[in-house]
């Protein structure tokens, strides 16, 4: 049995078919998740997608939070699921509560587009486990409002329980605190982060293919555990 | 005040009606009288005038159109030709590719983020309503001079505003032009394009037939915004200290239009629609004029079942109205309740607001009375048309007798040194990626290339690896020394960037923005134009598609340069065999092909070291552009080629500076035989490409160009981290990539996002 | 120090995507009895000097060129008092 | 029908990147004697009934959860009242 990795689809998300596209191209069937059906059809794990849910326009992901299927997401999140946000899906795991801090307009006040190399911090989590402790990769960013803040003891803490997943290498593309492009929750089942490992999975069209390890790392982790 | 009714319209001839207001002239006026044998209504007054502006009914333009149809060449892979929203091209394996620049100039000079942006939606809504899924989108963009602050208000604004709209709509950035002058100080020129991609079947048509289908219109609500937007932004000269006829400015919603597409996507899926027709420019009066007069029989709209966003708005202004994010659909009755749904999914607003019906009139009610009563044809195909006196100007003889070929060049290798450094730093050949860095050129996954290349190009088919490549061009200075020959430049080079990354050009689309059609020497420049690109057209054997005008780009007396803009659209097999621009591997031969000549009139050379404009642009040898293209696919299906540059503005040094920069490799090269270092960098012949070859093809590739007749010269290898010209001057990659790479974000790092 | 409060908002007739987007938003959120949303922007100033006439009417010639687009948005400019009901 | 007002600003020790740039740009406009900026979010909400103690109590929840994100950002609710100095 294929293991079912579901992406969810929130009015205005755009890079939940890439999203799939890379569920398939690492092994997994991906699933289409609707924001307004809380059932999550036996998946076995959830991605929240980039884009623009519900336009973006009051906060990044402060809708989107509040949709029937987060609610399911969120208390499977609580139960241990994997859940990966990507830009836009971090922004809804920050709202939620499912992780710590927030992001803000990148202090350039500009939309960036760039490769980015980032270093992999942690390699526990559920979605890193494919990764070498300190591998450098690189792939595209893409985001308005993806400068990470919380406040001190938060960051702190999240040093000193290495839940920095992945920080920026070369330039901080946005103004993040402590170069942090994606953090985890506690368990390291919830994974966020700005820069978008779904385009980078294939050479033709990513800068790179070092975003499939995402893919790859939670199915591994999900047929060892079942 | 009364509702000026059909009815009432008959009973008082003689009201005085505000047609001059509204930009129509006396003749018009008349002629719409005549047209219904009685004065027009308010509403049908609105109507007639948003309809018959320049920007709607191409009255002074028309009449030069004309030959993109009359010298079209055969061509089987066009679906749909000029006329419809879009053209259609047929790229093989049953897909159809659609695509169409348009301008947005006066409403982005006006307030340059929104103006931008619903040129963006806009474009986007043309394409979606042909049935394609919309793929890509590009930005063809010319500012006044670099450092005039006028310039770091309005660009920082445009490109905010194409990045804003398109990012969130989850569109490619693929592509563009920035080109900076000053004769675009209160006219910038903000072009866009967009791509999309659809299955033969799914070709829609902007028709209403079939008597008692339903009209629905969904989407936004309408509100008071762009009234009369179209007529007076985009036909009137816009004058700051003039009347006060400030225009309303639309604000776009690219959430809104997230969803429009999505929605209208599967509303096609499920072959709900007859007809389609996206609301644009004048609105209501032209998506219901077009559906009616294109269809069969005529159409009844109750206008008071319109969804408001503002309560308060006339029947005139409804009609008249450009809020964004809306579309207009005809859909068979028993197949309205499944549209409704699916609208509703999506949270899209849709109401039925008319029918189809067998008369032949466009009949439009306000709470049960006719306001509205006319033969549709007259409101939106069969509208004034203008032959405009059009002369040569005086100044031309004497601005292509002020040779530049003539102008002091450099003679130590120091000198050619300095100007190179100057040539590539210089605002129109600097990089541009503080713009394109802000726009999202990933989305879709399918982005195979995009800028700086030569083309952008998307994948189509992910089993087979089909795509397309589209590149746009255009350059003002050639098209003021030589209108005709500034079309063909704009046309081959468009061309020639599609060839150079593996692809086959098939099709044009093309946007001419132009000064004033009143001005005989500007209505010259346009039938120049025209004429040059028809006849280009004709002979590398690629239709125009479709296009769009802008006219009256100028301040007083003063116009833009004539700008015509020209986007070349080309299909490849497979896009696993694209070429890169970038020198990436030591030890390749760099071949240049093609024939370099003595060609600096409207050089960036000229422009950046004498501020100089004179004498006759680069000659056109449309036979050679087809050759070269040949060579540059062939050559990439066989795999004889790893990068190649096409030669345009700035020649082969800028050229061969950004294969270098992009690769992060450095190139010796020797001068030609028989050729001047000066020339053989700065010249700007056309017909022109450089490529890398791997060693082990060399002979190959050499004997395929020797076999078909073109020049291809060894001119250096990559090599080193420098660009070093043997025995003049060598320049360390680090120092022309700062040269390259600083002067954009220096000129606007203080200017306002 | 004193601080002078520029309020900036679209013009009535203007769309407003991101008040929409809040009001849409509402009854899902279980509020009902809002009519109407409009989002505009905030902006503090910190004034050096007194904030006399001549300082207002350059705060407000600033709002008018640089602060708001006065072709779609409207501006009120007023200097800060306490509020009635805060909360932080 | 009532309008009230919910103001959101960053909070003081959060960067405001957007009132830093208003503030760099004051100086190439001619303006002096400004010693900060910040930009926040203006909120018109208009309400259907009366505006009670419950309705603002109900107002203020909404920012709290949802208008405002307050792991970096302060709000203040206030009914609407005349403004000093107005300029359309
Ligand atoms: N406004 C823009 N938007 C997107 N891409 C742009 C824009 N301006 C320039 N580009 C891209 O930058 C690259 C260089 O532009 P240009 O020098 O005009 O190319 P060329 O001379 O080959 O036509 C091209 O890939 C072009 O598509
Ligand atoms: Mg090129």
């Amino acid at each position: 049995m294929t293991t079912r990795i579901g992406v969810v689809t929130f009015p205005g998300s755009l890079d939940d078919v890439d999203a799939r596209r890379a569920v398939r191209l690492a092994g997994g069937e991906p699933v289409a998740l609707w924001h307004g059906d809380k059932n999550l059809h036996q998946v076995d794990a959830v991605v929240l997608p980039g884009g623009f849910s519900y336009g973006d326009y009051l906060r990044c992901g402060a809708i989107a939070r509040f949709s029937p299927v987060m609610e399911t997401v969120i208390e499977q999140a609580r139960a241990g699921m994997p859940v990966l946000g990507i830009c836009n899906g971090f922004q809804v795991l920050c709202e939620s509560h499912l992780l710590p801090g927030a992001l803000t307009r990148n202090d350039h006040l500009h939309f960036v587009c760039r490769d980015q190399r980032l270093r992999v911090e942690n390699t526990a989590t559920a979605w890193t486990g494919d990764y070498a402790e300190g591998e450098e990769i690189t792939v595209p960013l893409k985001n308005g409002e993806g400068g990470y803040v919380a406040d001190e003891r938060t960051l702190d803490e999240l040093e000193a329980e290495g839940r920095v997943v992945f920080r920026y290498l070369d330039v901080n593309p946005n103004g993040s605190r402590r170069d942090i492009a994606g953090i985890c929750n506690e368990a390291g089942n919830v994974v966020g982060l700005m820069p978008h490992p779904e385009h980078a999975v294939e050479a033709l069209t990513g800068p790179t293919t070092d975003g499939l390890g995402f893919f790859t790392s939670v199915l591994k982790k999900l047929v060892a555990t079942s | 005040m009364t509702l000026d009714t059909v009815k009432h319209a008959s009973d008082t001839p003689d009201v005085e009606q505000p047609w001059a207001e509204l930009g129509l002239k006396r003749d018009e006026y008349d002629r719409i009288r005549e047209i219904l044998g009685r004065r027009p209504t308010g509403a049908e007054l609105a109507m007639y005038s948003v309809m018959w502006s320049e920007h709607c009914s191409y009255k002074s333009s028309k009449v030069h159109l004309k030959q993109f149809g009359e010298k079209a060449p055969e061509s089987d892979a066009l679906l749909v030709g000029i006329g419809e929203n879009a053209g259609v091209v047929d790229v093989g394996q049953g897909y159809a590719v659609t695509f169409k620049v348009e301008s947005h100039n006066h409403p982005s000079y006006i307030e340059p983020y929104q103006g931008a942006a619903t040129g963006i939606g806009g474009i986007v809504r043309d394409i979606l309503a042909m049935g394609a899924r919309p793929v890509a989108v590009m930005d063809p963009l010319r500012f006044g001079a670099p450092d005039h602050p006028d310039t770091k208000r309005v660009l920082p604004g445009v490109v905010a505003g194409i990045g804003g709209y398109g990012n969130c709509l989850g569109l490619p950035n693929i592509g563009g032009e920035v080109v900076f002058d000053p004769c675009y100080q209160g006219n910038p020129l903000v072009n866009a394009l967009c791509v999309g991609v659809m299955r033969h079947e799914d070709i829609h048509l902007a028709k209403a037939s079939g008597t008692g289908n339903k009209v629905v219109l969904y989407g936004a609500r309408t509100g008071g915004d762009g009234i009369g937007g179209v007529s007076v932004l985009a036909s009137e000269t816009f004058d700051e200290t003039g009347p006060a006829k400030r225009p309303a400015v639309q604000v776009g919603d690219p959430f809104q239009e997230k969803l429009l597409i999505e929605c209208t996507l599967e509303i096609f899926k499920e072959k709900l629609v007859v007809g389609i027709q996206d609301l644009g420019g004048a609105g209501l009066s032209c998506a219901t004029s077009e559906l009616a007069s294109a269809g069969s029989g005529g159409m009844r709209v109750d206008l008071d079942t319109v969804p408001l966003r503002d309560s308060t708005l006339s029947p005139e202004e409804i009609l008249m109205s450009e809020s964004q994010e809306r579309m207009c659909a005809i859909v068979e009755p028993d197949k309205v309740d499944r549209f409704l749904e699916i609208c509703e999914k999506w949270d899209v607003i849709a109401t039925v607001i008319g029918e189809v019906t067998d008369g032949d009139r466009l009949e439009i009610y306000w709470h049960g009375e006719q306001i509205v009563d006319v033969p549709p044809r007259t409101v939106a195909h069969e509208g004034p048309v203008y032959h405009r006196p059009y002369a040569r100007p005086e100044w031309q003889d004497a601005l292509q007798a002020d040779d530049a070929n003539k102008l002091p060049r450099p003679e130590s290798g120091e000198e050619l040194r300095e100007q190179v450094l100057r040539l590539v730093g210089s605002p129109n050949q600097a990089s541009k990626a503080w713009i394109t860095d802000q726009y999202d050129r990933y989305v879709l996954g399918n982005t195979v290339l995009a800028q700086p290349e030569d083309s952008g190009m998307i994948r189509i088919d992910e089993e087979t690896g089909l795509g397309v490549a589209v590149a746009t061009d255009g350059n003002g200075r050639y098209a003021k020394l030589d209108p005709y020959t500034g079309a063909q430049l704009a046309l081959a080079e468009s061309y020639r960037n599609v060839a150079t990354t593996g692809a086959k050009p098939l099709a044009v689309t093309d946007c001419l923005n132009f000064g004033s059609p009143e001005d005989p020497g500007a209505m010259w420049q346009f039938a120049e134009a025209c004429r040059g690109l028809a006849d280009a057209c004709q002979v590398l054997g690629t239709p125009v598609t479709g296009g769009n005008v802008s006219l009256y780009n100028q301040t007083g007396d003063t116009a833009i340069h004539p700008t015509p803009v020209v986007g070349v659209l080309g299909v490849i097999d497979d896009v696993n065999r694209r070429t890169p621009m970038a020198f990436s591997e030591e030890g390749q031969m760099i071949y240049l092909l093609g024939d370099t000549r003595e060609e600096l009139g409207g050089s960036a050379w000229s422009q950046v070291i004498h501020d100089h404009l004179g004498g006759m642009p680069p000659k056109v040898d449309l036979e050679r552009e087809k050759l070269l293209a040949e060579i540059l696919i062939s050559a990439s299906r066989d795999g004889m080629i790893d990068a190649a540059h096409d030669l345009s503005d700035g020649g082969l040094i800028q050229a061969l500076t950004e294969s270098c920069l992009k690769g992060g490799k450095g190139a010796r090269l020797i001068v030609p035989d028989g050729l001047d270092a000066f020339v053989f960098l700065f010249s700007e012949s056309a017909g022109r490409a450089i490529v890398s070859v791997p060693r082990s093809e060399e002979l190959r590739f050499t004997d395929m160009c020797g076999v078909r007749g073109l020049p291809a010269t060894r001119i250096g290898v990559v090599d080193g981290d420098a660009i070093e010209v043997q025995g003049r001057f060598s320049i360390p990659l680090t120092e022309l990539r700062e040269a390259h790479e600083s002067t954009i974000p220096a000129l606007l790092s203080d200017a306002r996002a | 120090m004193a601080r002078v409060v520029v309020d900036v908002m679209l013009k009535p007739e203007i769309l407003d995507p991101q008040g929409q987007a809040v009001q849409r938003a509402l009854p899902r959120l279980g509020y009902q009895g809002i009519t109407d949303v409009r989002q505009g922007k905030r902006f503090e100033l910190e004034l050096e000097g007194p904030v006399d006439d001549a300082a207002l009417a350059r705060v407000r010639q600033l709002a008018e060129t640089f602060l708001a687009n006065t072709v779609i948005e409207d501006f009120t400019v007023r200097v800060e008092e306490d509020e009635e009901v805060t909360t932080a």
